[in-house]
């Protein structure tokens, strides 16, 4: 079902936490569908200096989660925002198709943080 | 690595005695029982003698068992046959929100062609109540069908109280015992049945073999024509080394049940109380004592989902189920678990461990074990578990 | 004693190969492919590679087979699926005289329940004409439902004509290859088939399995409901075992099919101008040559009647079949005989011997040698034979 | 299917034939049923000296055939009429159900033949 890479990412997750003094928090996804994604992530210069995950979610969920922050982490925000829910499926040796829509949201919810940083900067 | 087999609600080993009779049945002894020589008389006689298992094992005549290809065959068949048997009596079907899909599916399909459908609700514990059964009893009432356990929660509905109902009312009584066979007493006569389901696989036989009871005097409509094998009910060239397995299989079941059932509660008792003591924040799902399935766990573990438990658990080799959406590869999680008045959050948490006879204490041990270690990796990775926990 | 099996055409021995195979998975590898864990995965991907076996014999993608329990179940699967899911185009269906009971009954009930349905003639070969099938379509043809080759008397139907026909005009075309699998090239895309009924016991593989292919873009109605197992056409836990069997089962028939059509071929003519020579007032039923099964010979031995021949023949252990009534336990004899343009009491005296891979030319001279005796027996016995013969 | 004495009485089948100078000749059944049984019987002095039988039919037509020829020869026209088809099917140790009925015919055409004998002889 899933490929080993999945399944690596899964049992071995990168980055899980929370980042206390995160300047950019992004959160998809709801407990009634059954998959939940948060990213706090530290912007510097443009720069994703550090970023961790918590995902309440089927092994699909995690595995995007903690691959989308090793994708992403030390990338530019531009070049984060480039990476698409679909980039971390291929990354992963793609998903199966059942998983493809509803487990498959680790991408946005980087975006979603990253817009969530953007705002903050933007008030200041 | 240790493999713990936990999910025999799900499917079963075949036991190697009734592979071996099986084999020679496959290679040996394959005529067709429709034939007229000798190889066809050789299985026909094995045919009537596998009827004969299966019909003891639930107190029927040989003569009221229609083999099928499945569970999901017969509920269909009894379903299906019934309402268009009785159509001209009325078009009234009652059945549970708990049912398996063959059952509730079927019910539904009837619903949108023609028929009335009445779903009753369960309590938080997964049961019927034979209550609001009768209140929802109407003159054009020709069917009810109420499963025996629950796959899920394990939960024992009220077979027989809802038997002398429908009785007296003459109204048709289907029950799926699928899951039941071998692990409660069944008896359709004292029960009052008419149409009973059940399922090869789920009892140590072959898959693609189940039966239907049908009471003597009842009619059903067949689902599909040709050759007019068992009786006109089911064509088909019979699977006759899956039926013959099937008999072995009854036989086998009916001779352990004894000493099986007591032993299942025992391991099953001891992992309720150990997942209840070692985890925190889980919830027990469905009764205790004996309205549960001797062989049935199922918990809701709160902060976590379904599908990443089984996969952890299938790591360290321990096969599980789960009433998860993203097990299923619908959108929603169980449909029981929910009809039970479950949160959806909570139900994607829900673990199913079931029992079976080569279980042991150890394997209940090793899960007691490594069980809470998963729990919390996994809750530290969740987001709800900080915020919501204490 | 010896015995000589020569029923293939009700159905065969399981191949030791399949069998064993088949045997792990019962026993080893027995999860439910539905499920998350190992347990289920390893069997999942045997599924797959079986599907891929089945696909490869008949010409379709993987994607285009849904299993099912038998010849029976994929033929009402098609029949009734078509013909719900298209009632709105149209509701006339076209068949034949001569299809199993499985295609016939399936239609005939149809036409009980508001559909048209032409039931196309044969020639005294058991042939269907094309001609007429043409003149029997209709503006609301939705369903053209040909046999690929007889059961019973082996004739081969013009299937890729009819295919022409019927995907010019958007008709369905269902073709039941039961009895032609693994012993005429079957190519789904190439014959313009929609639907194909196959089914495992009658080339070596498990009873109770067969598949049918549906088309890539043809929608099919269910007949069960239920886990939504096989794209929701075929609800039930898989019979993994049986349907990796069924794989194993094509894949050798596949590799066999080349020297073994005309291995049979040989076999067969020389049982059919034995008993042409060696018995008067004989004759063959179905055509010679190129359309007809390699494997089949059916005559009508005048004068006795069908069931004392198979009983007689039984008796020196060699297995055979009838289309006599007293072997169905109906009162007509042969429905295929009779479209055929046979007089009942002819009929009545029809045999038929079917050979397989493990007959041997020994076994075609036993027959030759007793068949002649036999009938000399009961020929002696009847009061037809000194009446009407020389 | 088959009971053993079925099985004897159609592989060694007693009293097959003709009698050319029967007086009595019973006949049955039709080909297009698949069963046709001719008796043919020599009376004397109201009892059945000799009986032959000619069967078309399945096992159990040829069966029922041979054992009625054994049960009435020697006896007296009345009670070879007491003999039935019943009577026949108990005698080889029953029939199959489906049997019963269209095959069952051998005690008819024995009544049949008895008839035509004494029809004969009450014109003479
Ligand atoms: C309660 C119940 N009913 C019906 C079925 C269907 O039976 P089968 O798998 O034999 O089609 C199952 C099992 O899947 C079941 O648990
Ligand atoms: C031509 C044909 N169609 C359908 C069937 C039915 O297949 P099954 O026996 O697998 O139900 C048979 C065999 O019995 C057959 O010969």
């Amino acid at each position: 079902m899933y490929s080993e890479k999945v399944i690596d990412h899964f049992t071995n997750p990168r980055n899980v936490g929370e980042i206390e003094e995160a300047n950019g928090v992004g959160q998809v996804g709801n407990a009634k569908c059954g998959d939940i994604m948060r990213i706090s992530l530290v912007v510097e210069e443009n720069i994703i200096k550090d970023i961790k995950f918590k995902t309440f979610g089927c092994g699909a969920a995690v595995a995007t989660s903690s691959m989308v922050t090793e994708m992403v982490k030390g990338k530019s925000l531009e070049d984060a925002l480039n990476i698409t829910n679909s980039t971390v499926a291929e990354a992963l040796g793609g998903l199966p198709e059942a998983k493809m829509h509803c487990s498959n949201l680790a991408a946005d919810a980087v975006h979603v943080a990253i817009k969530d940083y953007l705002a903050k900067k933007s008030k200041v | 690595m240790r493999r713990i087999y936990l999910d025999h609600s799900a499917t079963t080993p075949v036991d190697p005695q009734v592979a071996e009779l099986m084999m020679k049945y496959y290679v040996e002894f394959y005529g067709n029982p429709s034939s007229v020589h000798l190889y066809g008389r050789e299985v026909r006689k094995a045919l009537d003698e596998a009827r004969t298992q299966v019909a003891t094992l639930i107190g029927a005549d040989q003569a009221e068992i229609t083999f099928t290809s499945g569970g999901t065959e017969a509920d269909n068949i009894a379903i299906q046959g019934a309402a268009k048997s009785r159509a001209k009596k009325g078009k009234h079907l009652i059945t549970s929100a708990i049912e398996h899909h063959a059952v509730l599916d079927t019910c539904k399909y009837l619903a949108k062609n023609g028929y009335d459908l009445t779903i009753l609700p369960v309590d938080e514990e997964g049961l019927v109540s034979v209550d609001e059964l009768k209140k929802a009893i109407r003159p054009d009432t020709i069917l009810v069908s109420i499963m025996h356990a629950n796959n899920e929660v394990g939960s024992i509905q009220p077979i027989e109280e809802i038997g002398k109902i429908t009785k007296e009312l003459d109204i048709l009584f289907h029950v799926d015992a699928v899951q039941s066979l071998g692990k409660c007493p069944i008896d359709v006569k004292a029960m009052n049945i008419d149409l009973l389901t059940i399922s090869s696989h789920k009892i140590y036989g072959p898959k693609g073999v189940g039966a239907l009871y049908i009471r003597k005097g009842v009619r059903i409509s067949p689902l599909m024509f040709g050759g007019a094998q068992e009786r006109k009910i089911r064509s088909g060239t019979e699977n006759a080394p899956g039926i013959i397995g099937f008999g072995k299989a009854c036989e086998l079941s009916g001779q352990r049940m004894k000493s099986e059932i007591p032993y299942l509660t025992g391991l099953r008792d001891k992992l309720i109380d150990g997942i209840m003591s070692r985890i925190d924040n889980v919830k027990l799902n469905g009764p205790r004592g004996q309205k549960r399935l001797s062989n049935n766990v199922n918990v809701s573990i709160n902060f976590i989902e379904g599908e990443s438990l089984l996969l952890s658990l299938d790591m360290i080799g321990v096969a599980a189920s789960s009433g998860s959406a993203c097990t299923s590869g619908s959108l929603d999680p169980s449909h029981v678990l929910l009809a039970m008045g479950m949160s959806h959050e909570v139900a994607h948490g829900s673990l199913r461990l079931s029992l079976g006879k080569q279980n042991t204490d150890e394997d209940i041990e090793f899960v007691l074990e490594e069980l809470p270690k998963i729990v919390d990796r996994l809750r530290v990775m969740s987001p709800l578990y900080n915020k919501t926990s204490c």
